[in-house]
């Protein structure tokens, strides 16, 4: 295509600068563990399940070896099933009932400690491994769409309502359905347990919850001839634990970013840095796609302004991504058609943003999100203007198209809002269907001036990040306008520095499977 | 999810929560005043929870709203009988299957968009030899002789039309329905139909994108056909109704 | 621009094509009048008003001059003035009443015969040419547009009510009004009289309701500092009527086509072709804009199948426009987006052909029709697709666009849905404002080929035309699939052969003043 | 035209013909039945003339439909009061010109956005520097001393703040309103500030995409702002309520 005539030297001098600037954390990372990552690693040696109290198992385990965290939790409780060989739910609650102490074990050598792990792993990364292959063979069985995936939310905050709206949306046409979670989960620093019907602004992400809207879209999915993608929010403060039950569960797709909780969630930043280290390797290792963020940041700031702000993150995101081992194939790097639809030639700016994307991210599918911030409670109004959007999506040839609803300024979806809104989708994008072969854009004209404009700043904001560290770059407010201290925010408690005892059987496993950074 | 079918209400995105979408204009100028009006009228009509999503001035002191309310009324469903088009649907070669066998002869069709009513697209869909949405219509079919007599014909045209050509079936279409014209027109072609004498030998059809069996019936007629409709569809009819008439097959 | 890459050669053999097509016809028309062209002399003469019978005075005249068709009514007319010194409806008023008989008048020299009717048209002539003056003063004084001008509808019955209507209509953003008639005007063989207040379907055409009118769009026009347009029918049984009434009240445009009439009122085709061609000598004289109804054609022929009908049509429209005297810059010619928005790149085609009918009519304002056809209950989606409409208008710079109705095959507008469309194409065309010169269309793609597809099927349909004659061609329904056999519809016995005595002083002053073919 | 501003009903296309145009969802499968549904239930609305202009089959036994009807209710319009937020709007430069001489010194604004509610673009469009829209936020003011907490911040935290700082104002911003919670988190706002006795002293003020002055006053707050809202007017608001509260200028 290289419709923009940009300059390649540019985007592999951006993509080399943003790869430095997420090196520069990565060595940070490499260096600690959190509460999540090793809860993750419980989990995934088998715990699950909740106490008498609904404390989840794997917290309850974490607890008991509150202040050990730099050692990793693996040993002792690995000790212990080693000793006591309890299965790993059984010995969790022995330890809940304090019938065991971990920290009392007489430790055992390295090579049952090891061989212990790889028992208790097996069924878990076998599942892993199966639900891996099984979306692969069913989208290998797919038809190409010749379009964006149509991806639509539900968020009535009980499970079983939102399995009814999914599968409706689903008959309506979506390829994707993301299930929103109750607001302020993501600061939640455990995963909730169990079928929940009660969640404010969404619907908890629990294991069976999961399960549960998983079953009834391949369901639905198997009736409708297609494979209906289902996503939820590895974000907040336990990311990676999120990945996991995603993993065990088959989802498909993980919002999923390097920064997003610092910025919106006021997660602490080495925190959150880790977290999404290990969060991405187990979604490298079990497939699922990730979303990242950057759409947020045009909320807060303006969208004409802060494009440049906008890619800069998605280099940066990319760099953390294979750091864990992604592929670009599952990258859906975020973008937004934010400018207020009344500026002239808004419509010429956002495309030539999304058509710099794409040439920017060839390979990744990318996330295209609707206009929100300047949508107002004109129903019509903002329905043209999410053809407009859907119109930008089909011509550079987006991913994933986060539909816009029509009632984007007043309430969560209806059902009609969320059919009207696949319609749309619909009847443009195949109105347009060859639109992005057909048309080239003016040498030296307006989408090509922009796109060039905004990969040149990019590169100079990607510059002086390099230069202050990202960390400090986040504290001085350089994204979304928003200012976090290193040492502010929730759940830096929660992170240690790896001791030299430091043991996780995942990670072993990660490093021999997957192409990632780990230390 | 039970739904109970006496007392069903508009689903927003929970069951029962009767949630509504309106718009429209108030002849006041755009102020809160305006705003308190426009939810006063949407409480009148039984909403709870009113909320105007937008509000905008149209000049001239006229405003634009958009709301968004529950409404407090049900609706039985369960009790609701709406007359329907009983015959089955034959295709293209069954319709002319039948009529061979049943009658052995052509059925004679005529068909117009009568009164003051231009609009000849949906008339021509049926009878037209090209049809629609590749459903062929009346003219192609052999054992049917189908005239089209096209727009704007006075009803009593059309009646003596069908009346010296021995008709079995009269089609009416009626797409204008501003100030009820397709009403006027279409009762005083039955009335027409009935002080000719030919009312309970012919087979009496109206069609058009606001008409429905119902309202057909109620004027006067043997069936009413909507948006959507082929020709093979009124062809089923035609000859069913026919057939029933004569104590045929 | 010549973005689409046509054979200019093909466009202009097109165009001598359509020249000798016309000019075939326009033997007849010159050898004819019709009893409404012999009505237009008589109110340009200065005949107005009515009987105590409501008959207009014109149609009063030419009734007691039944017979005498072929040789003009003005001889007996400025006969009778000259003689008894009566003015133009004081005359009228004497036939009618009976004191005066036209057809037994002594004949006076032709000296005076002119001379009489010099000082009977001058008031008329005087005052159209002041209100072309006034219209191309307030025109010349309007800063550019920079996008289609924004053509709306008002359809109450009520003259009152839609000067109301169209006030509204210019405050919300509307450049052009036009008021549609009452249902079934365009088959009354007189124009009726006053002010109305009931019509079905619409407000009847009077010179009174044009006064109105246009006294309500001056002050709102003032009031918003636009000058706000006109438009009206000079179209049906009395087209030059209309149009010299339009010329009187300055209206801006006429609805106004060589065969509408013909097509789709079922209006003799003789009487037809005959009073378009005075109706539009009357409207260059007057210097008003006319629009031609190809997009017709598309709601009873298939838009994808049938765009070259729409093409040829307009080229024939054209050359009988040129022999009126109108200049390209006057002509609205008609097209319309109708293609079934579902079907695969339907929006692609309908760029094609707005491009086409761009690039072959440079000069020309074009006029772009809605979608209707396909249009259902469903009024987000055709609110949607009005969308996509507004966009190509912008794109390939139509001059008028009519602007489509969420209601389209609901109601006629509400209030608020001409407010709503007004905002859709401000929104759109605004938002893609630069997008016609940004865009370069791939060689040899789609929408090329489409274009020069449907230019190679008129070149075709226009031979084929040609070879059979226009009046054997539409006998046979080449256009919008309807066939009127020559003798058959309205208003044939209004027509006759001018006999050698024939003499019309209008027709003196248009020979004089236009580039017109007047024999 | 003549408006009876004491019976006013929508205005379609002519004075009082009551058009309004409605769109919902039925849980009953989309057939004719669905279609009898929609219309029964828009007539019990008080709708006449009802025409269900469009239908569609959401699956799963949904139908959703576009209706237009005539309403037969009026609103009485000259009799509503919409309580208004009275000050006049003065400037940027007026506010701060008003405030130098009537109080001598900066007066002090605390805000945030309270509770679960994240949103922090509409309090820091009132609140920070920038500002919104090219209107300078109340941190720019040189007579205005603001301090923005952000969002998420428990009512008590924010009460705790103002009291710490002698606050002359605090702004709250509420933008989530499903399931009511800015009225939950609006009302212990309120019934705290009583508590601590600050009720009286500070300039209490409410805004948010669906806050209007009425609903602001009828919680308890001084004043309510909506959509639109520009830092002047409510600083504005906040120096004539403090003078009229002290007695001043
Ligand atoms: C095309 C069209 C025209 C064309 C008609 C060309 C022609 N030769 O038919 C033209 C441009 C000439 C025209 C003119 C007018 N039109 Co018109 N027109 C339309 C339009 C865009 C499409 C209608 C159509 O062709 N539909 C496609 C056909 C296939 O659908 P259908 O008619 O529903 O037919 C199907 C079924 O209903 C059924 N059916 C129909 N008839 C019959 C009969 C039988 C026996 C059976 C069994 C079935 C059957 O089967 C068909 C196939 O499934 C509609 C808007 C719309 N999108 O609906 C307005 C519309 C119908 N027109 C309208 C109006 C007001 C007019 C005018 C009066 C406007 C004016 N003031 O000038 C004029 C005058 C016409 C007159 N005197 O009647 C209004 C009617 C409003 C109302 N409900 O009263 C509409 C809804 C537009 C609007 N919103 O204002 N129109
Ligand atoms: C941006 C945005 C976000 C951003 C917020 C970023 C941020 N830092 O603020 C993000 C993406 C994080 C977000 C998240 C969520 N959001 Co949100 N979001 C929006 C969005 C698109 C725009 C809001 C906005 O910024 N408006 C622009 C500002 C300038 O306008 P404003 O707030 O009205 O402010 C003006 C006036 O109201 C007034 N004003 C406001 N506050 C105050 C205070 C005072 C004192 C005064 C005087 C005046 C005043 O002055 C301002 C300037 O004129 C709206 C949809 C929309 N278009 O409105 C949804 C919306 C508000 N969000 C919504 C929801 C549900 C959420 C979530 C709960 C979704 C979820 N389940 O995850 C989350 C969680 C947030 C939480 N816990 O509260 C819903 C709320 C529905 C409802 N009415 O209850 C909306 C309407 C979207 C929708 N249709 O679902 N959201
Ligand atoms: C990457 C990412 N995570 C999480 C969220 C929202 O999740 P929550 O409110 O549950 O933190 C978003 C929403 O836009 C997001 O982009
Ligand atoms: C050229 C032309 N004349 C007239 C009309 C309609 O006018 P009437 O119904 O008054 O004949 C149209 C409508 O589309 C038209 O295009």
């Amino acid at each position: 295509m290289s419709q923009l005539q940009l300059d390649r030297e540019k985007i592999s001098e951006a993509r080399a600068v943003a790869k430095r600037i997420a090196d520069d954390v990565q060595a940070y990372i490499n260096r600690h563990t959190t509460v999540t990552i090793e809860r993750t690693t419980l989990r995934l040696l088998g715990v699950r399940g909740v106490n008498d109290e609904m404390e989840p198992l794997p917290n309850v385990v974490a607890d008991r070896l509150h202040g050990r965290l730099g050692d990793g939790l693996s040993l002792p409780f690995l000790t212990a099933a080693a000793r006591t060989g309890l299965d790993a739910v059984s010995l969790s609650r022995a330890v809940d009932e304090g019938a065991i102490d971990l920290t009392g074990m007489e430790p055992v050598e390295p090579g049952r400690i090891h061989d212990t792990a790889e028992r208790m792993l097996r069924p878990q990364l076998e599942r892993i491994r199966e639900m891996r292959r099984i979306r692969e063979e069913r989208i290998a069985a797919e038809p190409p769409h010749g379009r964006p995936l149509l991806y639509v939310i539900v968020a009535t905050g009980n499970i079983h309502e939102d399995v009814l709206q999914a599968r409706r949306a689903a008959r309506q046409g979506a390829d994707i359905i993301a299930v929103i979670r109750a607001t302020a989960q993501s600061l939640l620093d455990y995963v909730p347990y169990g079928h929940t019907t009660e969640g404010f602004g969404g619907t908890y992400a629990t294991q069976e919850n999961f399960e549960l809207m998983r079953a009834a879209l391949d369901d639905v999915g198997e009736e409708l001839g297609r494979y209906i993608r289902l996503v939820n929010y590895a974000s907040g403060l336990c990311m990676p634990e999120i990945s996991a039950m995603g993993a065990l569960e088959r989802l498909d797709m993980m919002l999923n970013d390097s920064m997003y909780g610092i910025l919106f969630r006021d997660i602490n930043m080495y925190r959150t840095f880790c977290d999404q280290h290990f969060s991405r390797m187990v979604n490298a290792f079990a497939g699922i796609s990730i979303n990242t963020g950057e759409d947020n940041y045009l909320t807060t700031s303006d969208a004409v302004e802060a494009a440049d702000t906008v890619l800069a993150s998605d280099l940066i995101n990319e760099q953390f991504a294979l750091n864990s081992g992604l592929t670009p194939k599952m990258l859906c790097l975020g973008h937004a058609y934010e400018i207020k639809p009344e500026i002239e030639n808004s419509f010429l700016l956002e495309l030539a943003m999304a058509a710099l994307l794409r040439e920017v991210f060839p390979e990744h599918p990318l996330k295209y999100m609707p206009p929100t911030k300047h949508m107002t409670g004109d129903i019509f109004r903002t329905f043209l203007v999410n053809g407009l959007f859907n119109l930008v999506g089909q011509w550079t040839g987006q991913g994933v198209q986060l539909l816009g609803m029509l009632t984007e300024a007043i309430h969560t979806p209806f059902l009609q809002d969320r059919y009207l809104a696949i319609r749309n989708a619909e009847l443009v994008m195949n109105a347009v269907k060859s639109i992005g072969s057909e048309m080239i854009f003016r040498p030296g004209g307006l989408v090509q001036t922009r796109a060039q404009t905004v990969l040149d700043r990019t590169l100079a904001l990607l510059r002086r990040v390099e230069e202050n560290g990202l960390m400090d770059s986040i504290a001085a407010g350089v994204f979304a306008e928003v200012k976090r201290a290193k040492n502010g925010g929730k759940g830096l408690s929660g992170v240690a520095a790896k001791t030299d005892a430091y043991y996780n059987p995942v990670l072993d496993v990660f490093a021999r499977e997957l192409d990632a950074v780990v230390e | 999810m039970e739904i109970d079918l006496k007392r069903v209400k508009p689903y927003g995105d929970a069951l029962n929560d009767g949630a509504v979408q309106l718009s429209f204009t108030l002849p006041v100028p755009s102020d809160e005043r305006a705003e308190e009006a426009a939810k006063q009228l949407a409480r009148k009509m039984g909403f709870r929870d009113v909320g105007v999503a937008h509000r905008n001035d149209l000049g001239d002191g006229f405003t634009f709203f958009v709301v968004y309310g529950r409404t407090s009324h049900v609706v039985n469903v369960a009790d609701i009988e709406v007359p329907k088009v009983e015959t089955p649907r034959y295709s293209y070669y069954e319709v002319n299957e039948r009529i061979e066998k049943i009658f052995g002869r052509k059925l004679v069709v005529v068909g117009a968009c009568t009164g003051s009513d231009a609009h000849t697209v949906g008339i021509d869909a049926i009878m037209n030899m090209k049809g629609y949405n590749q459903h062929y219509g009346l003219e192609r079919y052999p054992w049917v002789e189908a005239t089209n007599l096209g727009s704007q014909v006075p009803n009593e045209d059309l009646l003596r039309y069908a009346i010296d050509h021995e008709a079995d079936a009269v089609l009416v279409s009626q797409v204008v329905t501003a100030k009820d014209s397709h009403i006027h027109t279409l009762t005083e072609f039955i009335e027409l139909a009935e002080s000719f004498g030919v009312r309970d030998r012919m087979t009496l059809v109206v069609g058009g994108p606001r008409i429905n069996h119902r309202l057909a019936v109620e004027l006067g007629f043997d069936a009413g056909f909507g948006p959507g409709t082929y020709a093979e569809h009124v062809a089923s009819f035609i000859l069913e109704d026919q057939r029933k008439r004569l104590g045929m097959g």
